[in-house]
């Protein structure tokens, strides 16, 4: 049996809903990346010792001008695609999309896997994947025509500014006032671990805008363009050391009202349905470094290299990181042959986000045992000090997003019906949190 | 549901198969029932095992048509071992269905399927496997019971086996043991001559364990005398695979006990489930749970031989693993989500406990598991 | 270096308060101990594979004859003790004590600890550490004279009716009530969880004397002959099988009013000092079936009797095991020379009480793998399904005299002092549990 | 605290020391000071090296009296080590006064004692330990580095040491090496012909790593060559328990920090140390501290040799696993109790994670730690 990495379909396992379609849809989208892309070859999970990149980083960590290398590629991948109808297959047709189904979004990203082509996630995940549908639900006409064929042509990254430095977990405590003033709305605040805020044109700003009404009333959304006079975006550094993210200053920023999203004081539903495609999103599998790494094939390669092949203790331990990596791979494939088939995810998703940072941090600590005292400092050894920058990451992922209690909490009451506690401040008007918060 | 002869059952087939199954045992194999018939002298309620196998036909599920069986596969058999798991029914549907029947498919003996698959299948055979010596390691190779073949070309088997299930009332015995050629499947009918039976007792109480003594007790070989340890190997995929399937039902029956008391219990004014260290435990226990049942899935279909599934020696492994350490988590957190209740005899937390110990501790363990399925994968 | 278990002291360190005393205390005990009880062998902590009793269970277990033989024995040995002045060591002379000071207590323990003499838990864990105190603290001054030297001399063995149905976690939420009647107060109620009850002389019931006060008012605690009409004591059994404890039924037990403790309706502050003294108790280190067994020498024999000498993987289980153990025993060891320096101990022993359960698990846990299938049904063979006996009495140690989550609460706010979880029904005026609560 | 001439500093010595050591590094070696330090060139403040050494005596803590110390043992370092950690205050403690004097202490060998320990109980000395070599294990035998001695009795050294601690910047290295007698240490001063140090980029920047290359290097032998493996063993003995002292120091500031925290920060209109999520975690941190604190003080009682301390070999192995484990577990959990915050570069937490797995680390990892308690043990 070779050692190669748990199969990802690079093709999509029996559409069974309208089918003829999505085989013209399937040859069509094979057509136009045969011509523009490179297929995948084919084998790529098998790790050499020693062999490729040495850069295990769950994060990007990355000199500023390969970032922006990146995003640029980013960005012309995007366009290529909506030139050829690939941009918004799920979007209507009077801002650029397709106008099919979320099966034919899911069978394109399928085949798309196979080939090789620049990561578009600082453009697709909280853009497109969040903010898009959000303007397509609660903006104005207008503002849908100007924003979301620029958005889909990769001219225009958006970001969402939602967390501040006293609203983290509970997201709804949001400060960052807006102040209407005749057409416009006067934004003042701070937002905090926003990523993608150093590349975007538009941000989607979640602000109190009736500091007297319960905390979850209030609050209103809007689209911000980001080179606005007053918009200042400082990069804030996590543990890694690199800066991921961003803290947003928005200084007496004037916001047109009509890029307000939903009506005044309405923005907490606004802000839910934005949040709903993110937990759904996070968690998933890529063919990024980290995967490459916290693989079968990785691993076990580890193993052999630092002489633990016939070391019980070790094998035992890989055995285990292992057995919940690959059962973690199942559920994420039976999660997707649901949605190929047509029918609703289930509530595994969370599940799915919960061990995808247990797996994460249960190999690295491994890779850190397996490795040893060169953990503590760059020997110049392959596949060594290299593990620290996932190390360092792991922690984050139990984190951003939501923490795991968060998580948990959802699992507990929305999946398994449990009561909530008692609510303290659902009820009391807001008062902007003061100073001594932190 | 009538039990159809298409190989592969669609989505909806699944539903009714599992509805037949639970409310089959919703109204004869409840706790009280369970309770009664685990102290019972059989051991099983034999009224609950006929009614399955004439009106369910749930010993007949994986049996190959042609030898008397509905023909389905794994992926269906689980569906009925994951009811089968969540209401604890004792009998032996485990030893005879999954590890006799199974033990005979993995043989390849023609004859011997011919023979006994029906009987199996119809659930008035009754078969079970004897690998496990009194060393109690769990092996497919290296047995002190040792099979002698004389001038006529029949066998004679000697030796001891210990921690078979459902030793006690069976028709029929696999017994692993040496050949002159390598290690052999044996076939030892109940009543041979020089042939032991003797219950043990057991840690759960709904599935019986006993011992078999050999002493110069004839028996037929199953396939080829030096397929034994090839034979093991594969039975122990389809058979984890099965175990997985009853491991992923007897831990979502514990959820699902411990998710309702935390909604119906009330201490300093609230329902315990409101508390975030109960509310906690049960969202870790649904997520291993949730990645356990994929595992299960996942193991039945690769047993099966579905097109996109993995290798089965790969998913059953992992099957393997994941589920005993998720039922055995899952049973012990239901005891401390229930609090005293959950530690009395009356309260049936302690029955899904012992379970689900025995589950991960009777083809070897943990330490026997999490190894193999390296080798699986030739690391 | 010979495998023994962790030493425990046989003679204590350096007592350095009022050290002349305490000396000719030693040699006063010591004559004492000599007369009457035989010394144990030293090194007694070596396992031989094979050999000795093969229980490894944490509770009693055992049929009724042998339960009942034990009792006697303790009893005997406490009136021994009694007789020559080692009853009650630090108890008022009046009362049949000594009046000596806590010290002289744990010298005394420390040196006992090296006889082999009868196991007095069934005397003196509850009755003597919990509700001789208690009764000293809040009885009248006939009823101590009636009940304390009978305690002390063996002849009345006392126990806790607290617990109920409806009151686990949530001790104060007692529904037991008690209803004045001339100068007698009637009782009727269910309590459970009461080891020792049916042993017991006395017990001492928290109740419900007035529901119309918030639930930690409104109740009284009385001294219970357990001999009195309408008291019924029913064996619970628990999930190892035995019935190591008891359900009481209290229908119209009619109590005088001068078995009272504490004024009337102020019972939780009673009950308050009562469990002081136990969560103190609890978690200590004996010489029992478990200590043997969950220790390095049976451990370590044990992987040599299961093969397991040279594999790595069973070996490094075993060392995690062994480290936690070891450590906590040190803990333990502290916390006591701590007492016998004559400081205040402080709140290690709620972490040693964590400690001590996680331990049992894991040994346990460990032992069933090492055991491997031999666990699941009793093939004769010395030193593998006898674990059984632990495994199942693990899950008690998580649960019985506090929840791990009250002791961690009890962490969390007393130790840490970390704010409460906002009250729901402590202002509320109590009102009975209803039927619909299991 | 002056320093006295007795050998065993009682309760009220002990909290003066901690003090005088706490209060020093409040005033110079503050988080801001810290960080700054971590990333200057020298890599720690040469003022409070300097005060620590002529103000309190840290230094010359445990080196003998008769060598310029202050006699004291384990006990007394550790109530040192305990602040040091606690600030996580770069420089050449770790690596002079504990790896350096113990590894003169450990080979007994008088005249080297005489010549460097008053230096560096004074710290005027820098002195490090080279073991690992460039596969990176840590071992006290088998080493690939050569000690050979010429007709003058002279030796020289040829080889590589990877990941000495401190070595930029030191004045002596004890260095291990092969010898024809057997494993031996030897001394080699800094500016050694043919000895070339680099600094290595490291995991923990309070913590400096580097690389020495010996071609040809003139060293003096510690002790008698073959004595190496017992001088090791001993000195890794003293130096775990050190480490120990150093973990739960660091480990109590994170609990410390993240108790504050969980106070005051307000989410849901509460401080979120009132949710039970947040208030166990801390619960459990002050468990596995608790333990751990326990280790690490019979570990140093065990190595000053008190009457009723276990045996040193059992307690330092016993320390180093259980404080190992319980500081990279608590550094973890402070991240997580603190949310976003914690996983900033501002916030001290990571400062603390990193120190924490480069503590489990630098002695060879949890695989060796946990198999040398069983050889401690016999086992």
């Amino acid at each position: 049996m070779t050692a190669s990495a748990p199969a990802t379909p690079a093709t999509p396992a029996s559409p069974t809903a309208s089918s003829s379609s999505i085989e013209a849809f399937v040859e069509e989208a094979s057509a136009f990346l045969d011509e523009h892309a490179t297929r995948r070859p084919t084998g790529t999970g098998r790790v050499v010792w020693g062999e490729g990149e040495d850069r295990i980083s769950y994060f990007g960590d990355e000199p500023p001008e390969v970032d922006r290398a990146k995003v640029d590629a980013a960005r012309a991948w995007q366009r290529t695609r909506h030139e050829h109808g690939f941009g918004w297959i799920t979007g209507p047709t009077e801002y650029g999309g397709r106008a099919l189904s979320p099966l034919h979004d899911l069978v394109y990203d399928q085949l798309e896997a196979g080939y090789d082509v620049p990561d578009t996630g600082v453009i697709s995940l909280i853009g497109l994947g969040m903010i898009g549908p959000t303007i397509l639900a609660h903006a104005r006409e207008e503002i849908k025509q100007r924003y979301l064929p620029a958005m889909f042509r990769g001219d225009a990254i958006a970001c969402q500014l939602f967390s501040e430095p006293g609203a983290g977990s509970d997201l709804a405590n949001v400060a960052t006032r807006a102040v209407r003033d005749g057409e416009e709305w006067v934004l003042n605040g701070q937002k905090v671990w926003t990523s993608v805020a150093h590349h975007a044109e538009l941000g989607m700003a979640v602000c109190r805008s009736d500091p007297s009404q319960p905390k979850h009333r209030g609050i209103t959304a809007f689209l911000v363009d980001m080179s606005l006079p007053g918009v200042e975006v400082r990069p804030l550094r996590q543990m890694t050391g690199g800066a991921e993210f961003n803290e947003v200053f928005l200084t007496d920023v004037r916001v047109p009202d009509d890029h307000r999203l939903g009506e005044v004081d309405d923005g907490w539903r606004v802000t839910m349905t934005t949040l709903m495609s993110e937990r759904a999103s996070v968690g998933g599998e890529g063919a990024g470094p980290v995967e490459r790494a916290v693989s079968r094939s990785y691993l076990t390669a580890m193993l052999e290299a630092m002489g633990l092949s016939r070391d019980a203790a070790a094998r035992r331990r890989l055995a285990e990181v292992l057995a919940d990596l690959t059962a973690t791979g199942y559920l994420n494939q039976q999660s997707l042959r649901t949605l190929l088939d047509g029918r609703a995810p289930g509530p595994e998703a969370s599940a799915s986000k919960l061990m995808f940072s247990h797996n994460l941090a249960a190999a690295s600590h491994l890779a850190a045992e397996m490795v040893g005292p060169r953990m503590i400092a760059e020997t110049g050894d392959w596949g060594t000090f290299s593990w620290n920058e996932l190390l360092l990451g792991t922690p984050a992922l139990r984190i951003l997003g939501g923490t795991e209690e968060i998580m948990k909490n959802i699992i507990g009451e929305r999946v398994l019906g449990l009561p909530k506690e008692p609510g303290t401040d659902t009820k009391a008007p807001f008062r902007a949190p003061t100073g001594e918060q932190s | 549901m009538t039990v159809t002869t298409t190989a592969i059952a669609g989505a909806e087939e699944l539903e009714d198969l599992r509805l037949s199954v639970r409310s089959l045992l919703a109204d004869k194999s409840d706790e009280s029932r369970v309770r009664e018939v685990m102290e019972s002298d059989l051991g099983y309620d034999a009224s609950v095992w006929r009614q399955l196998a004439d009106q369910v036909g749930v010993q007949s599920l994986a049996v190959p048509e042609h030898h008397g069986g509905a023909g389905f596969g794994q992926v269906e058999l689980g569906v009925a071992l994951r009811e089968l798991g969540r209401a604890l029914v004792p009998g032996p549907f485990f030893s005879s269905v999954v590890l006799g029947a199974g033990a005979l498919l993995a043989a390849q003996d023609e004859s011997a399927m011919a023979a006994h698959l029906p009987g199996i299948a119809a659930g008035t055979t009754l078969a079970t496997l004897a690998v496990i010596e009194t060393d109690g390691q769990w092996r497919t190779h290296g047995f002190t019971t040792r099979a002698r073949e004389d001038a006529e070309a029949s066998w004679t088997l000697d030796g001891e086996k210990s921690l078979v299930l459902d030793a006690v009332g069976a028709d029929l015995y696999v017994v692993a043991a040496d050949t002159p050629h390598g290690p052999g499947l044996f076939l030892v009918e109940s009543g041979a001559a020089g042939l032991e039976v003797t219950g043990l007792r057991a840690l759960d109480p709904t599935r019986r364990v006993g011992r078999l003594t050999l002493t110069g007790t004839p028996a037929a070989a199953l396939g080829r005398p030096g397929n034994g340890t090839a034979a093991l190997e594969h039975l122990l995929d389809r058979a984890t695979a099965a175990l997985a399937a009853e491991q992923v039902g007897a831990a979502r029956a514990c959820l699902e006990m411990s998710v309702a008391y935390a909604r119906q219990r009330v201490q300093f004014g609230r329902p315990i489930g409101s508390f975030q260290a109960v509310k906690h435990m049960c969202a870790d226990m649904f997520t291993r749970l949730e990645v356990a049942e994929a595992a299960a899935t996942e193991a039945a279909r690769a047993v099966d031989g579905l097109p996109d599934a993995p290798p089965a020696g790969e998913a059953a492994a992992v099957a393997h693993a994941v589920c005993s350490e998720a039922f055995m988590f899952i049973a012990q957190q239901t005891i401390q989500v229930h609090g005293g209740i959950g530690f009395t005899w009356e309260h049936p937390a302690h029955l899904y406990f012992r379970r689900a110990k025995v589950s991960q501790l009777m083809f070897g363990g943990p330490a026997v598991y999490y190894e193999r399925l390296l080798e699986r994968w030739g690391v």
